[in-house]
């Protein structure tokens, strides 16, 4: 499968107790994803700092994929309004970097979403390529 | 009393109305507890007779559960069932649909039966001893009114001269009459289930050809119950004197068959005031046929009694009501040769009347409407079912092609 | 080494259900005696592949359970050992016989299996449900705990090579059996269940033909430490490609006087069939059913996921297994949909074996009796409002002791008997 | 910086070694130069290869240990456990997810996933060297619980639960006790009826010092976490004076001269209810009360009732609880209009209807006044839905339907039953009753999922349709009396509790625990707990059976006075921190205060309240905030290991 | 060091049933040693050579492959059966 290879790699970072059991349920369900995909968890998806964002384009990512707590998240009700601020802020910053903006993405997955976060890979992998 | 409901089975656009309250109307005929059938199917896998055109008994329990007489009456599976009692050995809900089968024969032989005696006489007591009292009367007072010389005079052989006191002549009459009459019920109860099984059966559609070329089957069926061999048992890893039981039966049958022709049909040569010698084929044929009478009945008596194999476990009045009659006429009848052989004409006579007023209900009863009657109805379903197969055969072929 | 021997509570029996109780109470502060029969705690779960419906796997669940029974601190246990008799004295007062079997290995056995390579003897592994042989000296199996190797002293051929060769001296035929008292304020029997030995139903062939199995010891051959290299035919070897399952194996069935469901059986089977796919691709799985039990959390999806995967399901009760020269069977079955008698060739058949009550607890108490079910299972005096309270105040049922469950219903029932037991001991104090 | 590391690649059997080339992996990871030791295993949770980590840990003296094998989520704590063993700080231990996240999502293409797994296995290196070693962080714990439900799995967790010593604030909804029990009469399989079940334990409730409950109750907030929840509760007023000895004669005129009437919910709208009410005499609290949604405050009542007081207030508790444990119970699906004739005709109702019919007629049983003799079950109503949302097993009602089917026949005459099912699940001991009900002469039907059950009224008639599969696919027909539709469980469809306690909710849109095998009861917020049919729909006894299991998790969490946890929390950079209160306006645990230290104001961390979400991290503009365990250079490091 | 199996020894007798188990495994694994040695083969093409019961084959050599003296080889045209082959020591 050779244009797997030359897939992008994106970054996610999925949270501990919503995003990632989603993830780690689609592995259960043996719902593939490109295995170019990897995740780093964190414990609320509003903590991500946007240097690590930046850090991860600058290290060769070609996307980096918030896997959003959205409404399901245990520590607070702002977490969606928290995380978008914070995807917009870094988006600002790309722009200054020349950054395509489309290389960060942000998306609500709950913790049984494991189709939707494939679809997402799948998705966000495909926007990369072109 | 029954409450017509509820259910309408739409096949063959035929509106089959029957009712959660057969059951308890079967349950008069003998059947147990197959309202615990759990439809697995096991006792259909586990009969040897049962293939993939005739699947049974499961079939047979579901349509009783539901009532759906319609679908019952017109049905052959009972009939092609010999009871090895497979199935009710390891049913796993003990819903017991060897016993059903039987029970459906007994169902079904009063539906055959077209004067509702049938009926009467499988589900009163009353109707079942009632009846036997009175043709053992009618019989009694024919012979009060009409009987020869009771004479003590002895023949040369120093025998009773049975002739003198019941003319064989005017008993053949009599023999004739009962045969009439027997004949007339077997064989109209015989076509109102040839109407069942095929006529109202409107999918298939048989050759008049079709019925000749299958009519060795009746005969074959009929001379030696080929299916009732087939019924194995050992598939099961239990092996039963299976083999012994269809001698038995067949023993018995084929006693009971001679027995009849020679005094229905050879009645002269029969019944004679000489005593031949042992080896002469009346004195022989007659030994033969009590002989086997006699093993049949206390054989089926002892199975019966004891329970050991599954199909004798569960009996229904009427079989012991039969088994009693052929063993009371077996006894009578040998009693009759004793006596008459040994020159004791009183003991003779009246042993002569006891035997006739026990043979003449027996064979009344039983032969068109009750237990005996599956000798005739078990070949014929044979044979329908087979003209029924190859008919529906036909048609596959056809549509095949 | 003295042992202390007045406990909280006593636990019979070491799977998963008494392990949960166990810990439950060791959590809560109590003194807990675990004792049971066989050589390693863990109980049957240890044994499985992965399990339904979420499909981990049945080790990496039991494994880090059992270690930490093991571990704590509150919690005795006592394997290779039974409780002969129980004397109620008062409320929170029994006593028992514990009666530790010789095990001929001493704890300073590390497991290296040195014995094992050397015994000449062969037997039947039952733990691997007889597909393989074991040496007479062994380790049970390679997840056991305690991981000590033990001598089967009835199929021992005593030439002592395995003392002659061990590196920790651990071999030890001195050893005898020792019968002590203990005392316990509480007991819970967490006996657990037997299988049904489909030997009763010899039309099914069972120990005849030997492609006839049961789906234990497909279990095995599911698991990574399978005893052959892949899942295969136990007659010839052969790499099965159309297999059978056969439903209601002993349960359901008042023949063998077993009428009610095993509630587990069905959903095994699924589960084994969509391993089966994942372990042969090219196989094709039937599965003869009577109903489909589907009706636990998750249940309902898994079995439609079977569906999705081209497992057969054909409704009916195989009535009887036949065998061909070659090793394939001929089930011989009605299809109730199509109400017709069918025959169908298949190159390996499992009896999904129903879940038997283990009646070993009913003679274990001397003055005061336990009351059973109609089914011999341990009888659940007030199943409403206390399932785990039997007719002896004090004493506790927990897991498949009470009835057949499923493992995630076995961990409740542990757990709850672990509350009540609480309660109980509780209430005594106070 | 750590420089001793252990690294333990797990094959779980062959669940990650089928995809993943472990021994490629473990070559790699041997030469990286922190690493001093790297190995293989078969099941790195066996407790033969735990004890082999420890012995390396001790011989080899690692400093840091990281296991790749499954998710963090089932065997975190089992190795952070085994580190401690080895007298190695547990919080340098890492874990690595092959499993999930490699080897089975990406089974498809196994170079691929043992290229991904190297990269996984190298950044948990990574993690390892910057890991600190932590100490769990203990607070304090009230040894309360608040029991939220008061069905019979509530009641009987709060009975267990103060025998075990705790104190247990029961709270209630309804006015009264009991949930869906007490609406069922007969009960499987032990044929005690649900209201003597319930008055049995209401009674034993009341013996109890340390139970309190609250009726009309409902959570209004909840703040505080495990060990010390804060928990607002509103409290319904209930109209009748709590201490009065009613006078029922009284109570009966005041129910007579009520002008409100309204379908009656505990009847499902059979009959027809009051504003003053009791659903039935020996139900509890003794006392009636007066329903506040309904009521017009006429006074006509409380004209002829002084024990009635209509000037009674809402009122607003709160409780101070270790641990809160949720037994709200489900609700029965409530078809939709049309569903088997549902509402559209008029003989077709719900089989929690049938049981308070029988309850309400029990000489003859009749159904808008005629007589019922044939009663046609049709079963899977709401479950097991091919098209519609509920996929789910109900579990409860194939036994519940026959069970009620029995009592028909036993308390009336001539009824004949109709079972239409999908087949039937009357799984363990509760075959015998399937039996029974056969055995009685009740007519079971099966149909696949393909062509269901058909209710249609023809000239007045009901009609029920099946293609029985038992009868080779003939299609089959009943006129029933009565239809009665066997309705699944669904969760409760006023879960206005959850907007507060967020337990997260899984496909069957019931509660869900962390793992069905391993935390049953237990869900991913600590202290909170469920049990019962707001988790899955179960039978009563297995209800009581998961509420008991969560009362023993309940106390072994909070008795024992303290609890331990996890010491991930935020760090504040005094250097460069200038406060400007972005970190504190955003925490939602007011875990950030301010203090003066050499002459500046900077930001300090209220360990006891921060929960280590990190919401604070991005928002500081000089970047002085690090969560433990996810610092800039942990991250980045594992970035760059994951990147190249 | 007094060795424990003679106190045992004092005790018990071998059951028949052990011994001549013993026995039959160690001619049966010889012979499958003995075929193997030639080339690898099947458990049906061992049991040919051999004419043994193939099931007890089948047990024996599992046993076999268990304790390590025996490995797997590839599998037939048919993929059907694994040829078993002697490892290499």
């Amino acid at each position: 499968m050779e244009e797997v290879i030359t897939a992008p790699k994106i970054l996610v970072f999925s949270t501990e107790k919503i995003s990632d059991p989603a993830i780690d349920l689609a592995g259960l369900l043996k719902k593939h994803y490109p295995p170019t995909v990897y995740t780093i968890n964190i414990p609320c998806s509003s903590a991500v700092k946007s240097r690590w964002v930046l850090h991860a384009f600058e290290a060769g990512f070609d996307g980096v994929f918030i896997a959003a707590d959205g409404t399901d998240c245990a520590y607070s009700e702002t977490c969606t309004e928290r995380t978008g601020e914070l995807v917009k802020k870094t988006h600002e910053l790309m722009k200054d970097r020349n950054i395509d903006p489309i290389r960060l993405k942000m998306a609500a997955i709950c913790s049984v979403c494991s189709e939707p976060f494939v679809k997402h890979m799948k998705n966000f992998v495909a926007a990369l390529s072109n | 009393m029954m409450s017509i409901i509820i259910i309408n089975s739409r096949i063959d656009n035929s509106m089959a109305q029957i009712n959660p309250d057969f059951a308890i109307e079967l349950k008069k005929f003998g059947a147990l507890d197959f309202n615990a059938c759990y439809n697995c199917g096991n006792c259909t896998a586990v009969c040897s007779l049962s293939d993939e055109d005739n699947s049974f008994p499961r079939k047979m329990i579901r349509l009783s559960v539901l009532g759906l007489e319609g679908d019952i009456d017109s049905s052959v599976d009972p009939w092609l069932c010999y009871y090895c009692g497979e199935c009710s050995e390891t049913c796993p809900q003990q819903a017991d649909p060897g016993e059903l089968m039987m029970t459906l024969r007994r169902y079904l032989t009063s539906k055959y039966d077209w004067t509702g005696l049938a009926t009467k006489l499988y589900t009163s007591k009353l109707w079942e001893f009632g009846s036997i009292f009175l043709l053992a009367l009618i019989i009694l007072l024919l012979f009060v009114f009409f009987h020869g010389p009771m004479t003590t005079e002895l023949t040369v052989d120093g025998g009773v001269k049975l002739n003198t006191f019941a003319p064989w002549k005017e008993i053949e009459i009599g023999d004739w009459i009962m045969a009439g009459l027997l004949s007339f019920f077997l064989i109209s109860n015989i076509i109102n289930m040839y109407y069942k099984i095929i006529v109202k059966r409107k999918d298939v559609k048989i050759p008049i050809k079709l019925y000749f070329t299958e009519i060795w089957k009746l005969v074959l069926h009929f001379a030696t119950q080929l299916q009732f061999s087939k019924c194995d048992t050992e598939l099961s890893g239990k092996k039963y004197s299976i083999n012994a039981y269809w001698i038995i039966h067949w023993l018995l049958m084929s006693s009971y068959v001679l027995m009849f022709a020679m005094i229905v049909v050879f009645l002269g040569w029969f019944q004679t005031d000489i005593i031949y010698n042992w080896w002469h084929p009346q004195r022989f044929l007659g030994y033969y046929a009590t002989a086997g009478l006699t093993i049949g009945v206390v054989y089926f008596y002892i199975v019966r009694v004891y329970k050991k194999s599954e199909k004798s476990r569960h009996s229904h009045i009427t079989d012991w009501t039969f088994l009693v009659l052929l063993f009371l006429t077996t006894v009578t009848g040998i009693l009759v040769h004793i006596f008459r052989i040994n020159g004791l004409p009183y003991a003779t006579y009246y042993m002569y009347v006891i035997h006739l007023m026990v043979m003449f209900p027996m064979l009344m009863i039983e032969v068109p409407f009750s237990k005996w009657s599956h000798l005739a109805y078990r070949p014929f379903a044979v044979y329908f079912n087979n003209v029924l197969m190859a008919a529906s055969k036909r048609i596959n072929k056809k549509t095949e092609y | 080494m003295t042992q202390p021997n007045k406990f909280d509570a006593l636990i019979i029996g070491g799977g998963i259900a008494g392990e949960e109780s166990a810990l439950n109470l060791a959590n809560m502060d109590y003194k807990v005696i675990i004792v049971e029969k066989d050589l390693s705690i863990g109980g049957k779960m240890i044994h499985l592949s992965k399990v339904f419906p979420t499909l981990d796997c049945g080790a990496c669940i039991t494994t880090p359970k059992v270690s930490e029974t093991a571990r704590h601190p509150n919690i005795s246990i006592y394997t290779n050992s039974e409780i002969q008799d129980i004397e109620k004295l008062g409320e929170n007062n029994f006593t028992a016989t514990l009666l530790e079997k010789p095990r001929y290995v001493t704890e300073d056995c590390t497991g290296c299996q040195i014995c094992e390579e050397k015994c000449p003897v062969i037997v039947e592994d039952q733990y691997q449900w007889n597909l393989v042989g074991r040496k007479a000296v062994y380790v049970p199996f390679s997840i056991a705990n305690p991981r000590i190797a033990a001598i089967d002293i009835e199929n021992c051929s005593l030439c002592g090579l395995c003392e002659k060769v061990c590196p920790a001296n651990a071999i030890d035929f001195s050893q005898e059996e020792k019968r002590s008292n203990i005392n316990v304020n509480s007991v819970i029997i967490a006996t657990g269940y037997n299988l049904f030995d489909p030997l009763k139903i010899p039309r099914y062939g069972f120990g005849k033909f030997k492609n006839v199995v049961t789906a234990m010891q497909m279990e095995r051959q599911l698991v990574p430490t399978r005893p052959y290299n892949n899942v295969l035919r136990p007659k010839d070897g052969k790499m099965p490609d159309n297999i059978a399952y056969v439903l209601c194996t002993g349960s359901r069935d008042e023949t063998v006087g077993n009428p009610i469901c095993s509630q587990v059986c069905c959903m095994y089977s699924i589960k084994q069939a969509q391993l089966l796919l994942g372990a042969l691709p090219m196989a094709d799985v039937t599965i003869y059913y009577l109903h489909i039990r589907a009706f636990g959390k998750g249940f309902c999806e898994f079995f439609q996921q079977a569906k999705g995967m081209d497992v057969e399901f054909i409704k009916g009760k195989v009535g009887l297994i036949k065998e061909k020269e070659n090793g394939n069977l001929i089930l011989r079955y009605e299809d109730i949909q199509k109400g017709k008698v069918l025959e169908a060739e298949h190159d390996l058949v499992v009896l999904s074996t129903g879940i038997l009550p283990n009646t070993d607890y009913s003679s274990m108490f001397k003055n005061i009796n336990i009351e059973q079910d109609d089914f011999s299972y341990v009888h659940q005096v007030d199943e409403l409002c206390c399932p785990a309270k039997t007719s002896i105040d004090g004493v506790f049922v927990a897991g498949t002791s009470s009835g057949p469950m499923d493992i995630p219903d076995s961990i409740l029932s542990a757990g709850a008997a672990s509350s009540e037991t609480a309660g109980y001991l509780k209430g005594g104090i106070r | 910086m750590k420089k001793r590391i252990g690294v333990y690649i797990c094959q779980c059997g062959s669940n990650i070694s089928d995809y993943v080339d472990v021994e490629k992996v473990n070559e790699i990871v041997a030469r990286e130069q922190a690493v001093a030791l790297s190995k293989i295993t078969m099941f790195a949770c066996a407790d033969s290869a735990q004890n082999e980590i420890i012995e390396d840990i001790e011989k080899q003296k690692l400093d840091a240990i990281v296991v790749a094998s499954c998710s963090p989520k089932l065997h975190l704590f089992t190795f952070r456990n085994v580190a401690q063993r080895a007298g190695l700080n547990p919080y340098n231990y890492i874990q690595v997810n092959l499993r999930e996240q490699c080897s089975w999502a990406h089974s498809d293409n196994p170079p691929k996933a043992t290229e991904k797994a190297i990269k996984l296995v190298m950044a948990g290196i990574e993690r390892a060297k910057y890991s600190q070693a932590l100490a769990p962080i203990s607070i304090p714990s009230v040894n309360s619980v608040v029991v939220v439900g008061a069905g019979i799995g509530g009641m009987r967790a709060a009975i267990e639960l103060a025998d075990m010593g705790s104190e247990v604030f029961l709270l209630e909804r309804e006015y009264f006790v009991g949930g869906r029990s007490s609406q069922w009469n007969e009960l499987f399989t032990t044929n005690e009826t649900g209201r003597e079940v319930i008055s049995r334990l209401y009674k034993t409730i009341m013996e109890y010092n340390n139970i309190t409950l609250f009726t009309g109750a409902e959570i209004e907030s909840k703040s505080g976490s495990v060990g010390n929840f804060d928990i607002k509760v509103k409290i319904k007023p209930r109209h009748v004076k709590p201490d009065c000895k009613l006078d029922w004669d009284k109570f009966k005129k005041a129910v007579e001269v009520c002008p409100v009437e309204f379908d009656d919910p505990f009847n499902f709208g059979l009959t027809k209810q009051k504003a003053i009410y009791k659903n039935f005499p020996s139900e509890f609290p003794e006392i009636p009360a007066i329903d506040v949604e309904h009521c017009t405050k006429c006074m006509k009542c409380s004209d002829i009732c002084s024990d009635i007081d209509l000037n009674q207030k809402e009122e607003v508790l709160n409780l101070n609880a270790g641990s809160i444990l949720l037994t709200t119970g489900a609700s029965p699906y409530e078809p939709k209009e049309g569903e088997f004739g549902y509402k559209k005709i008029d003989n077709v109702i719900t089989l929690q209807q049938l049981k308070r019919l029988i309850e309400l007629r029990p000489d003859v049983l009749t159904y808008h006044n005629k007589k019922i003799q044939n009663v046609a079950f049709i079963y899977c109503v709401g479950s097991r839905q091919v098209d519609g949302e509920n996929r789910y097993c109900s579990r409860y009602c194939c036994t519940s339907a026959i069970h009620t089917a029995i009592m028909l026949k036993e308390n009336y005459k001539k009824i004949n039953n109709f079972h239409f099912t999908r087949g039937v699940r009357t799984y363990g001991k509760q075959e015998i009753l399937y039996n029974k009900s056969s055995k009685q002469g009740d007519i079971f039907f099966q149909s696949f999922d393909d062509s269901p059950t058909e209710v249609i009224s023809v000239n007045g008639q009901t009609i029920v349709k099946i293609k029985d599969i038992l009868t080779t696919d003939k299609e089959l027909e009943v006129v029933a009396d009565l239809v009665v539709l066997v309705t699944g469980m669904v969760p409760r469809q006023n879960n206005s509790i959850n907007k507060i306690l967020k337990v997260p909710i899984g496909r069957d849109k019931f509660y869900n625990e962390i793992h069905p095998k391993l935390r049953p009861v237990e869900t991913v917020i600590d202290g909170v707990l469920i049990a019962g049919s707001c988790q899955a729909p179960l039978n009563i006894t297995e209800s009581v059976k998961s509420a008991l299991s969560a009362s023993s998790k309940v106390n072994s969490l909070i008795s024992k006075g303290e609890i331990e946890l996890e010491p991930t929390l935020a760090e504040i950079d005094d250097e460069s921190c200038t406060w400007c209160d972005k970190c504190q306006s955003v925490c939602p645990y007011n875990a950030i205060d301010i203090k003066e230290e050499e002459g500046k104001s900077i930001a300090v961390i209220i360990e006891s309240n921060c929960k280590g979400c990190g919401i604070c991290l991005p928002v500081c503009p000089s970047n002085s905030i690090q969560l433990i365990g996810y610092s800039d250079v942990e991250i980045e490091s594992m970035i760059d290991v994951l990147a190249c | 060091m007094k060795k424990t199996i003679d106190i045992i020894k004092q005790k018990r007798t071998v059951p028949p049933g052990v011994k001549e188990g013993v026995k039959m495994f160690n001619k049966l694994k010889k012979e499958i040693f003995k075929v193997l040695k030639e080339k690898e083969m099947t458990i049906l093409e061992i049991a040919n050579e051999i004419n043994a019961d193939v099931d007890s084959i089948t047990f024996n050599l599992m046993t076999c492959l268990k304790f390590g003296t025996i490995e797997v080889g590839k599998l037939d045209d048919n993929d059907e059966y694994y040829y078993y082959k002697l490892k290499n020591r």
